[in-house]
């Protein structure tokens, strides 16, 4: 390793090193009764199984909608852009139980919930709702992501499949998706790890009710608000590990992809110095 | 001397501000206060070891905190009860409590392990025979009042069971009557002093104020009522 | 199979074009750098904004996008598709065709064989060699089926071997199918071996010309003047010496002309072939003449003359340097010398000089 | 616009308009009273000014940890990156409750908050706490988006560069970080956003004291947790004004560089069909 | 400046290779598609892993990292920073440098003239014609003053013309700089012109070749084969015919030889300037001969035949189909006939042919 190589670990363990102590801080604070009481509790487990189901969800459709979205501005520019792409980063920025908020009072009796009852689409304190709420806060960072990856990629590939004869269509799924793929995916597992997270959003669309609307985080919210910090952060480890297991495992069915190595001749960089 | 340090339950915030502004001007000792969810605020204190004075919402917590042998001085300041609430809209159809298990109405109750009320409201509904009716309308738990009492305001339920004071400040939105006191035990906000805190006398002193008649009587204008 | 008619094209980079490529020829394109040949064939594949016509087959394309004209074209920078493999570069190319699966993998591992990249069918461009990538770029775009093929230096990666055999198979290829295309490249040899006509675009401007040897040519034609199109001078052949040489009559004096073992009654001679100076030049005695200097023209890194030798217009290169040296001017006599060398009798039949039958 | 082009904006305008509506749904809530109250208190002023100052020092922060240690992950393989990485990943998927505790527990009386105490370094419950705290949520999205940056680009632009002479540090900084700027910038806006929107962690870590450690996302929660749920849309309304503000003047700001325009030859997109 | 040695270099692509490039010269290798040249290139430069030893100045490299060697690239693909202007391209290859603010952009300036790309120097290269790029890429690799300079096709997307002004400069730079470097070309014209030494690349073995007529060669040599190398032969003159010939001995025989107006000894032949077959060829009757075919060798697009003509050796190309269609096999006797076009007389000057001065 170059000096410089050396110099760029330190950032890295230090922050590695940092993430590792709070995990051992949150691992060391529970007993292991503790921890297998939560771990086989159903309502942890059940709680468990609706975060992955509404993140699933929301990410399917923080995709639908952001990917598009990305794609479109990637590629075109219009009077107006700038102020519309900022008022898509907003929910970036907002605490997530004003975003909750907000959802709350559009999708709720006072501006559309009255519609949406009526179309028989109950979004607000039913499971939907925490869907939408995840769906809010992913979009604007699958968007994010897939914006800045979409417009990074050489314009060229797009004119050669163009004069090769491809459609629209096929441009954008065969040649730029691919080609932005990295970026993109990043994007879509941030946005993942943070609905898997999010409560504060959830718990105000949702509502937290057992075994209907409880996500692992609201548990954890609502065992920290009874004071029981040792069942919350158990929660929390049972959160984090499925989601490590998660992450991890799509990492490694990724790893022997060679489309990792996009341009390279070599397969491992070199170090200079 | 130095500042009082004072961990205060978010839903007492109206009162204890105009309180301590008046103990300043009365003492001219300052007291930096930390709002925030009771539960949280054990957490923290227990990590950092520090603060002079716990107030939470409810003695449920000081009781915890007691067991843990953390406090050295507590006492009783106003009383926390709960009232049924019911969105202006909807205030024909829920008039008793017993309305609440009239089919077709929709109900909101606090969680019955993260809010003090909610595990009031469990005792209400033990107790008033009417648990399974009520429970068959409940579309929501909460985790803290105000999200209830948002949802009352918002009439995404028609009618819950939130604190007195939550209905009192809220009562351009929303009605609220009592229920049966027979029912439930009241949850009393309390003031604790507790170990750590390296000026104790200071800190008595502070939560005997707020246990004093003239602040029982502030608490009294954003509706918690005296202890007996 | 399509013909292909420009109108008044034109944008920031190319002045206003109009050109007609018949159906199965193939135009080639020469110039500096910079000159807009790129533009053009960017133009015309749909990928540049422009005004003016573009008609393929009579009808107008101008306002089709590029993706929908059926025109191929190999860019300079190729853009294979990175995340894709040969083969897959090749299917992708033909998702628009209708063929059944077995004839589109058929297709593709002939085209592979052609283009002898078949060893690669695997792997993806990422490492490819230079031309290893020329060739798969060539293979795509003949696996998407155009109807006009626009080459931006399609060989210039190549060997002069492979590139000699991609020539006899892309001329094959192209008599077989009818292919009609536009080539560019800075290889003159290869721009006359491959299409009938030769063109030369300089700052934007395009000149067509006619045959490589310029027999509709004017002095001062830009194209003739990006060429060398060697001088094509009729004569008068009077006996074969039989020492290899032919004699014969040209500009009222004799020529020493090589024999190429055929009648003729036209030869060539290179502009750089021919040696001139204020005094008679040194070297062998035979092939000399004298003429007037009708015409100069310098550029940056060639002097072109034109000289009247007696009353036959003969066109001759230096170098500006060699030029200045001699001190002359329009007007003024010089005395020439063609090398033997130089020149070439134009037999009926095309020499096959170098081209593998 | 072609046809695909037109289906591409429906997600673009869908959400679009529902984030629209989420922020109308905020306005039409607060009374102008209210909202002018909010603004002109001394406390918002000061909880945005700390807002501001936190969320830039943890910017700063998480820019040195994240950008060095993701080109350090883009460009070198060892055995274990893989959960290397997985375990960077994880602060994302951590509510920020679990966090703040975890933090609060590392920095805390119980495990390093004695030996930091005696370096004269007060994490816990003083500003410091909210800079630790924002910085410990925006390094893995900074990161995570730095590290897919850098592993898009060519390395035929680094070989390039060594050939020429660059020192790797000459190569990191004017070559390989110019030529992912785009998604790097992106990953900082995105992390920008989470710590101006953060609280949880925040609240753990820093408390919630007036004058001293409060946010504006807290000054929201307290607001929301005291009932008030008028000013607290106020306060989110002043907070997600000034973060609109920034982000579009940084953007417009960005407009007229043709770095936008790295690869292509046109100005803008052709349309296929 | 710098001179290279490669002792037993080798990996994946590159078979083992031992090499020397004096101070101050340039080499050149030829070579098919794939053969592995790049991949030569880039492990001395420092960018391919590889066994072996790499000495500059005889001083061990290979554990040296790119950006220490001080050897310099023009690879395929230029790799020019798109985020930089021209300008900013050359300055930063020479951040290096430890020159005063003032040289530099003077050097910068005077490197830009050189490569004709003054109006360019404010604008990026994204939107760069291919032989712009090219040229910034030159130019930017000359800043950066390298001890040691690899050049990968560095000319292939320039027309003729410009090519040839560079070629020209280069050669004038190296001899100012004594710059050593290997270069890599299609062009075999270009390889002969610019180096001394042109070797050929094939499945990853370098040969090494003497001059570019081959003086060292032997029989099926693949130098020889691949470049075609004209054959070199020692021939004496009788006389000066005077009508542009002159009459020579060669191999028990008279040849014609086109007069240069300079004494020689001897003379090349082009192989593909010779004809044979089992008859006597139709053409002129002189500069005939009779030879026995002592070897053949048939590639892909070539038959390589060796003719033992009393004793002197020549080599003589021709298509697998001709040769086929000939019916000969190693041993028969052919007629054979030297076309005069393809003879040139060795004189002691190089001729000047296509360079301008
Ligand atoms: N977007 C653009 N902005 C400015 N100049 C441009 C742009 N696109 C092309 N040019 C210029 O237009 C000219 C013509 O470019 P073009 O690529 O057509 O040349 P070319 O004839 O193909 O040259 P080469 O043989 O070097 O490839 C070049 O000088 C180029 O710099
Ligand atoms: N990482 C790799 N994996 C597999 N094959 C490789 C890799 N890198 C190079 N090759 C192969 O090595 C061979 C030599 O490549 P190289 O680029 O050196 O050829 P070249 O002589 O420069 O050819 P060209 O004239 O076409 O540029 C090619 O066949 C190429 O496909
Ligand atoms: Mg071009
Ligand atoms: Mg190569």
């Amino acid at each position: 390793m170059s000096r410089l190589d050396r110099l760029l670990t330190i950032p890295l363990v230090l922050f590695g090193l940092v993430v590792a102590g709070v995990l051992a801080a949150l691992v060391t604070e529970v007993t292991p009764a503790e921890l297998l009481g939560s771990i086989v509790h159903p309502e942890t487990l059940y709680a468990l199984r609706f975060s992955l189901l509404t993140s699933c969800a929301a990410m399917a459709s923080a995709t639908m909608l952001g990917v598009p979205a990305a794609y479109f501005l990637a590629r075109h520019d219009f009077p107006g852009k700038g102020f519309m792409e900022t008022l898509l980063d907003v929910p970036l920025v907002m605490p997530p139980l004003i975003a909750g908020v907000g959802l709350l009072f559009l999708f709720g009796q006072g501006m559309m919930g009255g519609h949406l009852a009526r179309m028989g689409f109950y979004l607000v304190l039913s499971p939907w709702g925490a869907v939408a709420a995840q769906t809010f806060v992913a979009t604007p960072i699958v968007l994010r992501s897939a914006q800045a990856a979409f417009a990074s990629v050489d314009r060229g590939y797009e004119e050669a499949a163009a004069t090769l004869g491809l459609s629209s269509l096929q441009i954008m799924i065969r040649v730029n998706l691919p080609l932005a793929a990295r970026s993109v995916l990043s994007g879509l597992v941030m946005a993942w790890a943070r609905t898997m997270g999010e409560f504060g959003a959830t718990l105000m669309v949702a509502g937290a009710t057992r075994f209907r609307t409880e996500t692992l985080p609201i548990a954890v919210y609502l065992n920290i608000s009874s004071g029981e910090t040792g069942i919350a952060v158990s929660c929390s480890l049972v959160l984090l590990s499925a989601a490590f297991l998660l992450l991890l495992s799509t990492r490694l069915l990724n790893k022997p992809q060679p489309e990792n190595h996009l341009h390279q001749r070599r397969s491992s960089w070199p170090n200079w110095n | 001397a130095q500042d009082l340090f004072m961990y205060c339950g978010a839903g007492l915030r109206q009162p204890v501000d105009e309180l301590l502004n008046t103990y300043f001007q009365q003492t001219g000792k300052k007291v930096n206060v930390e709002f925030g969810g009771s539960g949280q605020q054990i957490t923290r204190f227990k990590a950092t070891g520090q603060g002079d004075i716990f107030l939470p919402g409810s003695h449920f917590y000081v009781d915890q905190l007691k067991e843990m042998g953390q406090v050295t001085f507590s006492l009783p300041v106003v009383l926390h009860i709960p009232v049924v609430a019911v969105n202006k809209g909807s205030a024909e159809k829920v008039k008793t409590f017993a309305d609440l298990a009239k089919p077709g109405i929709r109900v909101g109750l606090g969680d019955p392990k993260a809010m003090a009320l909610g595990r009031t409201a469990e005792d209400i509904l033990d107790n008033s025979g009417l648990r399974e009716a009520v429970l068959k309308n409940t579309v929501v738990r909460t985790a803290t009042v105000k999200q209830l009492t948002l949802y009352i305001v918002k009439g995404e339920v028609d009618a819950g069971i939130i604190a007195r004071a939550d209905g009192c400040q809220n009562q351009d939105k929303l009605v609220y009557f009592g229920v049966d006191p027979s029912w439930y035990k009241p949850d009393i906000v309390t003031a604790a002093v507790l170990k750590t805190s390296p000026q104790p006398e200071e800190a008595r002193k502070l939560a005997e104020f707020l246990g004093s008649p003239a602040s029982v009587e502030v608490f009294g204008k954003y509706g918690f009522l005296p202890v007996k | 199979m399509a013909e292909l008619e420009l109108i008044g094209v034109k944008n920031r980079f190319v002045q206003r074009t109009d050109l007609h490529v018949p159906d199965g020829e193939t135009f080639a394109i020469v110039g500096p750098s910079g000159a807009g040949k790129t533009s053009l064939l960017r133009i015309i594949a749909g990928l540049e904004p422009h005004e003016g016509r573009i008609l393929i087959d009579r009808s107008e394309v101008q306002s089709v996008p590029a993706n929908r004209r059926a025109v191929g074209m190999v860019s300079q920078d190729l853009h294979l598709f990175p995340h894709l493999t040969v083969e897959g570069n090749l299917f992708l190319a033909m998702s628009r065709s209708d063929c059944s699966r077995t004839v589109r993998r058929r297709r593709v591992s002939d085209l592979m064989e052609l283009l002898r990249i078949t060893h690669l069918a695997g792997r993806k461009p990422a490492t490819f060699s230079g031309g290893e990538k020329q060739r798969t770029a060539l293979a795509r775009v003949l696996a998407s089926a155009p109807r006009l093929l626009l080459l931006d230096e399609p060989f210039s990666k190549l060997d002069f071997r492979t590139a000699r055999y991609l020539r006899a198979e892309f001329k094959n290829l192209q008599a077989q199918l009818g292919l009609t295309s536009i080539i560019v490249t800075h290889d003159i040899e290869e721009a006359a071996d491959l299409a009938r006509t030769v063109s030369v675009m300089r700052s934007g401007l395009l000149t067509v010309s006619g045959c490589r040897t310029g027999q509709d040519s004017q002095a001062g034609n830009p194209v003739e003047l990006f060429l060398e199109t060697p001088n094509l001078l009729t004569c008068r052949p009077i006996r074969n010496l039989g020492n290899g040489l032919v004699e014969a009559e040209w500009a009222g004096g004799i020529l020493h002309i090589p024999d190429e073992g055929q009648p003729f009654s036209s030869f060539t001679v290179k502009r750089r072939g021919v040696e001139i100076g204020p005094a008679p030049p040194a070297g062998p005695r035979i092939n000399r003449f004298t003429g007037l200097i009708r015409q100069v023209k310098i550029n940056d890194d060639s002097a072109m003359i034109l000289l009247d030798v007696n009353s036959a217009i003969l066109r001759v290169e230096t170098t500006p340097e060699d030029w200045t040296r001699m001190g002359l001017s329009e007007g003024n006599t010089v005395h020439g010398l063609m090398k033997l060398r130089a020149l070439e009798a134009c037999c009926p039949i095309i020499s096959s000089r170098d081209m593998p039958k």
